[in-house]
């Protein structure tokens, strides 16, 4: 049991800090989500060279960590600059490549790839998949529709999801492909909380090579992939409410009211504590995901954390806005940012009430 | 005891349900009913069509052309005009500065003052907060010094709703550093044309710029547009802020609010079956819906206490919070309802006539967008903790 | 739209409310509990003479009301004193007599019948009856178990549910009998928060004559008497929190700690505002459901009232237990009996949870 | 980072598991487990059994008798004797009063108390609180007036748990009236059948005589009584509540309540099935597991940094007030859980061999009145509100 950084950790831990809150703008966030791609190429290029997509993967994948608690020392730095990068999607794209036995040095090294999985109608459903992809005597006949898919106006290919059999809701028959932006049509637009995403159409034949592992067998790797997707959100989510934290309390300590600041009102000061506590549950909990992302009771954890994170994002947002009064909802204080992104945590890989119910199957099925 | 509407407040509903069905226009319930942006023009249409009824200063008295209907009307009033998704009529001019100009203005200012809110000649806005009060509102730095027949005014104000529309403003200024705070705020009517104002919308998190900043350099406003006695504005103010509180627990709001929570959640699909009917989604509609129909008991309770003459106490700051709080309830609830579409922020797609489609269904921005733009409830009007407060103080007269 | 009391309700509650406040002592209540009937029959006598058992009928029944607010007015006296006396029985009682076509003039005059309807698997469930009676040559034979029947102990007869057909939950099948205290075994105990109940065994033939209306068909009569006596226990719930809210606001201005009345400390402040505001929306319950008891929307209010009641009887104790401090918990000081009978009320007739899938199921046929 | 624990470590819980499966009486962990009452005789039987093993005093070190456990070896076994349904340790003499002889005692005292502490000849008591005092503990009216060399002890204690079982007492007593009312406290040792002292029972909501006040009218002490310096006693109170604070998250009771909790929701039924299967109630048991699930890590990293030397700041009371409030909620659960049975009293039922059967389900009234009793934990050990205090002080250093 031990609860300190290793020291390469604690090194990339700091240096990321350090080099994030020296380049890192609330403008330059906004100015970010408004270009094609919805973040800066050249900051992505020197998280390259800090190691940050070198730091999702093993030495045997090509990179330096891969453990839970290298996600989490990682975009927890990510989350407390509030910006938006195509990590979550290296993770993502990165497990379901090497689930599939194929090389992934290309994403340690920097290499975007978007994956395009939840459908209009699906919600958090990872099992429904209506694209359907057909074998003709071209390839790969696919047609469907893909949703919110983060970043496909950066990536340089797009890893999608289409139904080889089954029905629209099983887990068995869903393959994986891998696209170019030229078989797909995009209409992207900004995310609340910054950064792009895209809806994607697509009405292609696509070469035999395009398969990525057998077809039929991706839910696995999936759900491998959601997982520690889920734990980067996760810590991210955490960075964003230690930001969070620290402008409130720094408010609550500079803004007079009646006065005195109104860090002495004792109201305040117990509904502050509570915040407190519950961002230290949240911390607990990322703790917990990172600690078991290998584990047998790795599902559990998901969506254990997934949970109170969701619960706790809306806590923290909406009692550092009611603290922080009209100023906490402008956009000209970084809180707003903050708050937006923080709260859009609960719109990505299930919900609050999603993963409750999922816990709830988890737990009995561990149970029996 | 007794629930029921008598059979003259029945036909009275019916009364406003027809005239609803006949003049309100539908491209503008539409567009209130889609949370598509409202332009001035529309607000205006809207005034202009209740003015013609007579229905537009609902709580004004017969003699300055209001309807003079009892709170029970009001209330009906209310509650079909959100049902039918009316646009909300603006409240700077008719529910705030017109009770204070017909208690405390003078007969000039009245006779031209009341008859220009109510045919839309002047767009009234609010010039209270100020940037380093928040909910200490007595706390007025803007000041008017006399020069002659003019009060030269200088300072800010913010979070002045809708301001970008208003070609006056009522403005708490101090007159006086004598004494208390609350001494020396005087109330003034101020022409925004006045050289030396300056306007500066405030982007608020869902991306509108509902509020502004209004900045005054010198600017010379005639001595005859004091209301009242000079020094004597804290007093105004206060009987305005009471006046405000009409319709404080925004019962038709949230009613309108649920059944659009209930059309997403029924359409939304969660492992093949709509998302109503998951027991958990389903639990927390239902709380909430519970909460709701005894609030709206609490405020027809109160609603009948004020027509028996009783003066509102804290039951006004209890409507306000459990008000509040139950819209932000219904708002969160939406906003989980929309799922992975909360996401978009294709904000374009909220204007009439906009060639952007919205991404995902046509509900899911403007139910985010209200998740976030109703933060404000809980800390305008009186913030919650200050309703809180009221509310303790009166029971524990500590 | 009128929220003013009649005259003869205004009476009532004001001669009632002096009465008890002379009467009714927290040493009264402990001592009644402790004997063998767990009220004292002098004191239902001159409830009796102010007319309480009658105000629960309309005059055609006996009575001189009947109607929801006639209710109301009366137990929410009885709950700001805290004192256990049969009245909800007779609320019970007089509508399954009712319902049967039998008179009810006795139940106005102050007879005590008890309810033995639930079972001890039935939990909350109005259907499950597994006491059965078979009609044979002597009579109805009736074997079956009875669960925590109210003032079983000072009962002159009890009406007792049992099974002539159908399986154990169906609505159907149910029938009515009225048994003597001679064919049922007691086992009796004091109830949390005063007043006593028992176990009820059966094993008897009763005469044929012990059926109350045809056989089979009481659910419907069940539902009433359970909607009515609902209506009761939410208002009684009422004056208790009342009472709670009296004991509390005086506390926090008398007692001083750090130097000063501990209603000055601003966070407390905060929390009884926000009880209060609850204490507000269970009364608006209460009449929402008083005033729709005879309406067709009854179920739906039933449910809603008894929710919000057992949530905000939920939040008062607790608040005001916590308030008090050590205090608070003590037998010694009134309270602590408060405390424990407001608890008691979510586990009568349905708690918040069976409640909110029973409005859940009420608005839902409601809106198709 | 690493969340599992090291083979040594594994060993030592394999070895608790061993001694509990051995030497922990059946007879008394079914009576924790059916939340039967504990007598005196009780507590003092698996002291002794935990005494020979040397295992009593958990947090001593080993020249005082105590096994010099780590803080993660502590934890250990406080979550296998609580998973093994064992008694609780006694804490006033062990947890609270041991640690300060030991730093501020005599070497009399020292000599004298600590081996009576472990043997069992002394069972202590706590005589901090008083009845005007509350979350206010330096607010001490009982006064010690020196009389030769003698104190003269007078006034009143409250709170005092399980005193009508002590034969010993210590007491915050003041001994000066000069200065802030932190100063002139003094730390006093009190044999309770010294003439003067009268225990009185205080019956709790639960029905239980628990907590006692304790009256002392010219009760006589020996100047030798007087742990360290006279005024100096607040300097050791403190040092107490800080010791008393090992276990403070408590996340062995509410592991073992939620266990208890699905056991009696897995017996209920309602409408047919399990009430664990209703999702209603399912989820209110999630929600709560999933906070432990956290709760509990954050409990090992306080102690991993309490290992590594660093002093608990606001973590302490972080974990008390989160800890307190699980727990609550899982009694406020297992109350809803036994449904219409929560309501029969017939507490001789909880009496080990009491003839009188419990009234439903034997889960039923312990339940209940856990519910009932666990209402001090928000209370007791600096309520709970004293400690949210305590955390936004220390961030927000105002």
């Amino acid at each position: 049991m031990d609860f300190r950084l290793t020291e390469e950790r604690q090194m990339l831990q700091d240096a990321l800090r350090r080099f994030l809150a020296d380049t890192v703008t609330p403008e330059g966030i906004v100015e970010a989500t408004g270009t094609a791609t919805g973040f800066a190429p050249a900051l992505w290029e020197q998280l390259t060279e800090l190691g940050l997509p070198g730091a999702m993967f093993t030495e045997e994948q090509g990179g330096f960590g891969g453990a839970g608690f290298d996600l989490m020392v990682v975009f927890e730095e990510l989350g407390r600059a509030g910006l938006s990068v195509p990590l979550v999607e290296t993770v993502l794209s990165g497990a379901l490549l090497d689930a599939a036995g194929m090389p992934v040095d290309d994403l340690a090294g920097g290499q975007i790839l978007a994956l395009a999985h939840t459908e209009p109608a699906a919600r958090y459903d990872l099992n429904r998949v209506d694209t359907r992809a057909e074998r003709t005597a071209e390839g790969w006949r696919v047609i469907g529709q893909k949703a919110v898919v983060h970043h496909a106006p950066a990536a340089k290919a797009i890893l999608l999801t289409a139904r080889t059999s089954g029905a629209a809701d099983a887990e068995e028959g869903i393959s994986l492909f891998l696209v170019t932006p030229a078989d797909v049509t995009l209409r992207d637009y900004p995310l609340q909380g910054g950064g792009r995403a895209a809806e994607l159409t697509i009405d292609a034949t696509l070469p035999e090579s395009a398969l990525i592992g057998p077809a039929g067998t991706a839910f696995d790797a999936l759900q491998t992939a959601h997982a520690r997707a889920t734990a980067a959100l996760c810590a991210e989510a955490l960075g964003m409410m230690e930001t969070v934290k620290t402008l409130t309390v720094d408010y609550l300590r500079q803004r007079r009211q009646f006065g005195q600041p109104i860090g002495k009102f004792q109201a305040l000061q117990h509904r502050m504590a509570d915040v407190l506590i519950e961002i230290e549950q949240a911390r607990s909990a990322v703790i917990n995901l990172c600690g078991n992302l290998d584990g047998p009771d790795r599902d559990l954890h998901v969506s254990a954390t997934k949970n109170l994170i969701g619960r706790t994002a809306r806590l923290v947002v909406e009692e550092a806005i009611q603290m922080h009064g009209g100023i906490g909802m402008t956009m000209e204080y970084a809180l707003g940012h903050f708050a937006k992104r923080l709260t859009m945590v609960d719109h990505r890989f299930g919900d609050t009430d999603y993963h409750l119910e999922r816990f709830i199957r988890q737990a009995k099925s561990r149970a029996s | 005891m007794d629930l029921s509407f008598t059979p003259e407040q029945e036909a009275f509903r019916a009364e406003v349900r027809e005239f609803l069905n006949d003049k309100l226009p539908k491209r503008l319930s539409g567009k209130v009913r889609q949370g598509k942006r409202l332009t001035k023009q529309d607000y205006e249409e809207w005034h202009a069509i209740l003015n013609d009824r007579g229905w537009l200063g609902v709580t004004w008295p017969t003699e300055h052309g209001g309807p003079g209907w009892d709170v029970v009307q009001r209330h009906i009033f209310e509650e079909e005009t959100t049902a039918a998704h009316a646009p909300r009529v603006v409240p700077f001019g008719l529910a705030m500065l017109g009770p204070v100009l017909m208690t405390f203005g003078s007969d000039e200012q009245k006779a031209h003052y009341l008859p220009r809110i109510l045919n839309g000649e002047d767009w009234w806005c609010q010039g209270y907060s100020e940037p380093g009060a928040g909910s200490d509102l007595a706390n007025v730095q803007t000041t008017a010094v006399r020069d002659g027949d003019h009060y030269v005014v200088n300072g800010q104000k913010t979070w002045t709703t809708l301001g970008q529309h208003a070609n006056m403003i009522f403005c708490l200024v101090r007159t006086s550093k004598e004494g208390k705070k609350q001494e020396g705020i005087s109330f003034l009517l101020i022409d925004m044309n006045t050289p030396g104002i300056e306007v500066r919308p405030i982007v608020l998190i869902d991306g509108e710029p509902e509020v502004n900043e209004v900045w005054f350099s010198d600017v010379r406003v005639p001595v005859a547009n004091l209301v009242g006695e000079e020094n004597k504005g804290w007093t105004y103010a206060k009987y305005l802020l009471t006046h405000e509180r009409t319709n404080i627990a925004g019962v038709g709001f949230a009613r309108a609010g649920l059944a659009s929570l209930k059309r997403i959640a029924g359409e939304q699909q969660q492992d093949g079956r709509p998302l109503i009917e998951n027991p958990f989604f389903a639990a927390k509609v239902a709380q909430v819906e519970i909460d709701l129909m005894a609030m709206a008991t609490t405020n027809l309770r109160t609603l009948a206490a004020a027509a028996a003459g009783q003066a509102p106490g804290a039951e006004s700051s209890m409507l306000k919070v459990k008000g509040t709080v139950i819209r932000q309830q219904i708002n969160a609830l939406a906003r989980q309802a929309v799922g992975p579409y909360a996401q978009p922020f294709a904000s374009e797609s909220l204007d009439e006539g906009a060639n952007a489609e919205p991404v995902g269904p046509d509900y899911a921005l403007p139910a985010t967008q209200a998740y976030f733009n109703n933060r404000k409830l809980s800390i305008y009007g009186g913030s919650n903790e200050v309703q809180r407060q009221i509310i303790a103080k009166a029971i524990l007269e500590l």
